[in-house]
């Protein structure tokens, strides 16, 4: 066991340190989350009360959409250079492999946006509670869709216009996390209590954390024929 | 021991090849010639497993390859045409963790000392972005001298890109590898003459 | 059910356009769905004809 | 059993399909086209007039089958493709592409005639019911399918790469469904259902069940004939495709 753990230990240093002298793309998945949150108050008025009931939807669809912008990156790079078939031939369960790979890109991705999250919750003066029940659900919620969205990626690697493609793909599947985790903010502002929410979110990451990487697994297998 | 029988493959409308067959023991030489486009890195892919064959069977130690993939994976050593290398890291950083992630331990003078039988021991910090394609080339090959403990290595064109001191050396790599009882698979453009115990010639699209 | 009039069976109790719009692009759509049927296959077989 | 597996073994290579739909294809038609007129003679001449809807509801007897076409083909086709993908059939991906542009198209008809009924029923074309909402997600899930197999040049791969987004679509229209349900009875209360408004008078049951049969023997009809060109493009070369060229 501990020559899988070993792999993936490696596989997440390899990717942090490059995530760190590449400082730049972890920045703009996080810059496009900033400005698409921003824009919204500008289309649609700066009315406090309109706002606070689109907050949690408008940062929710907007991590969804950072997250998936940054996935085009999570296996083309590797496949570029030769690493994606070296990992490939790893004596290691390659789904562990991708599993390792999906969380470094979920803490170069993911885990920027739960943080920066709140902060943006402001500008739609949502309460404390409701920042903190954002965080809750962003944290559950995200891992969720980097799983997912390899994927996408591995379908699409390689592939002419693979961006929009991996969209349409990607999209459809992460219907369900929206829901429940842009629900559990408005169940909050309710005074419904989001704990039915967090828990399904938590469902739904703990039924894509045993089956994503497996079918991303297999999925890279066909896409390095 | 790896045995091909019946191996057959094709890409797009094209049959590259067909009924192909060999068997090789420790000690044994594979070199695939042939033009390009005739299926020579097709053929090494399908051996390592990385491209499903149209039609044939592989076994390692007469075991089907998809059974024992895990071990076949373990006793395997692959050098593509990409030298499987990260541009943001240094040739040392490379080394070490690709060998890691493959379950090759390796300590930082055994990384040291195969940089510097690969003529690299100054440029090891460097960004291998900024090395060139030949340089780049003899990383891979210094990861391909720490890979000994796998038996079968799987070489595609290892000699491209090298000057005539790097091609002496990988060629010497590959006879003691040979000698020490190990299996070699190569395509090469260059008649590079290699003494093997055992040597077996494809000729692809003749 | 009789309809008292073929006007009165178009007119479809006031709903004319809703029900004959529903089954109209329904049918449009298995007609369009036959003919390109229709055309892969004559291309496919031309194709071999040369 | 090796006896059935002979026999169904026969018929899974495409050569040996090739006629064999040929022959079905045609009698599947006629069967639908039977079907149909019966079903239609129901919906318009058998069943009464609604007393709330008046005569909108007959959109139902499209509706209804349609719907229950749209996803039962996408379990097909999901079905077909993961055998395809586990034996490496190619015969079974060569059916579970030939199934997408069927189902999208019944999707389509779904979302068509849903919002033709939402109109006259609920003053608006496009209403946030759930079986609407996932209808319209479905319609994504067959579009990726088939996008993604166009994108992609080799055929093989095309097949097995759309097989892995068709399971695990198949696998999320479950999950899809009941949390649109849930958001959906969240925010608007319960729905309207489509069918429980009007007391279901057993003459509009059996014009439904009638009309999806249709619907469903039109669909092998189209496949079969659709898995034919499907096996000639992808057969191109082999010799029995040159003869049969030159014979017809």
């Amino acid at each position: 066991m501990s020559g899988v753990l070993d792999a993936m230990a490696s596989v997440i240093a390899r990717d942090l340190r490059i995530a760190m002298r590449r400082r730049a793309d972890v920045m703009t998945s996080l810059i496009f989350f900033v400005i698409v949150v921003s824009l919204f108050p500008l289309g649609i008025g700066a009315d406090p009360v309109l706002l606070r009931t689109l907050g949690p939807g408008v940062v929710w669809v907007a991590a969804l959409l950072a997250c998936m912008l940054a996935l085009a990156r999570l296996f083309a790079n590797d496949h570029a250079d030769g690493t994606l078939e070296q990992m490939v031939l790893a004596p290691q369960p390659l789904s562990m492999l991708v599993l390792a790979k999906t969380a470094a890109h979920w803490l170069t991705t993911g885990l920027p946006l739960v943080i920066i999250a709140p902060l943006l919750g402001l500008q739609f003066n949502l309460d404390a509670e409701a920042l903190l029940i954002l965080l809750a659900s962003l944290l559950l919620g995200t891992p969720t869709l980097s799983l997912i969205g390899g994927i996408g990626a591995a379908l699409t690697l390689g592939l002419r216009g693979g961006g929009a493609l991996l969209a349409l793909l990607v999209l459809p599947l992460y219907i369900p996390v929206l829901i429940f985790g842009a629900g559990a903010v408005e169940a909050t502002a309710a005074a419904l209590g989001a704990g039915a929410h967090l828990s399904i979110l938590g469902a739904l990451l703990l039924g894509t954390l045993v089956f994503a990487p497996w079918a991303t697994a297999l999925a890279l297998r066909i896409a390095i024929e | 021991m790896l045995s091909a029988i019946g191996l057959e493959c094709v890409r797009g409308e094209r049959r590259l090849f067909a009924g192909l067959g060999f068997a090789m023991r420790p000690g044994t030489l594979l070199a695939v010639r042939g033009a390009n486009g005739s299926g020579k890195t097709s053929l090494l892919r399908i051996l390592c497993g990385l491209l499903a064959p149209a039609a044939g069977t592989l076994t390692w130690n007469n075991a089907a390859i998809s059974e024992v993939s895990e071990e076949y994976r373990a006793s395997l050593a692959y050098l593509g045409h990409l030298n499987g290398l990260k541009d943001e890291l240094n040739a040392a950083e490379n080394l070490q963790l690709s060998l890691r992630l493959a379950g090759i331990a390796v300590n930082e003078a055994e990384a040291l000392a195969a940089l510097e039988w690969s003529g690299l021991r100054e440029r090891r910090h460097q960004p291998c972005a900024t090395l060139s394609q030949g340089q780049r080339r003899r990383v891979a090959l210094a990861r391909l001298k720490l890979s000994q403990s796998r038996s079968l290595w799987i070489l595609d064109e290892p000699f491209i890109a090298l000057d005539t001191a790097a091609v002496e050396r990988t060629r010497d790599l590959i006879v003691t590898h040979l000698a020490g009882g190990g299996m070699v698979a190569l395509t090469t453009h260059q008649d590079v003459p290699i003494a093997a115990p055992m040597t077996l010639l494809i000729e692809l699209g003749a | 059910m009789s309809w008292e009039s073929l006007s009165a069976f178009i007119d479809m109790g006031g709903y004319g356009g809703y029900v004959w719009g529903s089954f109209g692009v329904t049918a449009l759509c298995i007609v369009i769905e036959l003919a390109a049927l229709a055309m892969r296959r004559r291309r496919i077989l031309r194709e071999f004809r040369e | 059993m090796t006896m059935p597996d002979i026999r169904w073994y026969k018929f899974s290579s495409p050569q040996t399909f090739y006629p064999l739909a040929g022959t079905l294809a045609p009698w599947f038609a006629i069967a639908a086209a039977v079907f149909a007129v019966y079903g239609l003679y129901i919906g318009f001449f058998l069943a009464p007039t609604d007393f709330q809807q008046g005569e909108a509801y007959r959109i139902i007897f499209i509706h209804v089958p349609a719907a229950w076409m749209s996803m039962f083909l996408y379990l097909v086709m999901a079905g077909w493709a993961a055998v395809g993908l586990a034996w490496n059939t190619r015969l079974s991906s060569m059916m579970a592409i030939a199934i997408a542009p069927t189902g999208a198209m019944m999707t389509f008809i779904a979302l068509w005639t849903g919002a033709l009924w939402g109109k006259p029923m609920w003053g608006a074309w496009w209403v946030w019911d759930a079986r609407l909402t996932s209808e319209l997600i479905l319609l994504f899930l067959y579009l990726g399918f088939m996008f993604l197999h166009a994108a992609i040049e080799d055929p093989r791969r095309a097949d097995r790469a759309a097989a892995v987004i068709a399971i695990v679509g198949a696998i999320n229209v479950p999950i899809i469904y009941f949390s649109v349900k849930w958001w959906n009875t969240l925010h608007q209360g319960a729905s309207v259902n489509l069918t429980r408004s009007s007391t279901m008078a057993s003459t509009m049951l059996w014009g439904m069940l009638i009309m999806s049969i249709a619907f469903w023997l039109y669909s092998i009809a189209v496949v079969l004939v659709r898995v034919r060109c499907v096996i000639l493009e992808r057969e191109r070369n082999a010799d029995w495709v040159k003869q049969l060229g030159a014979r017809t």
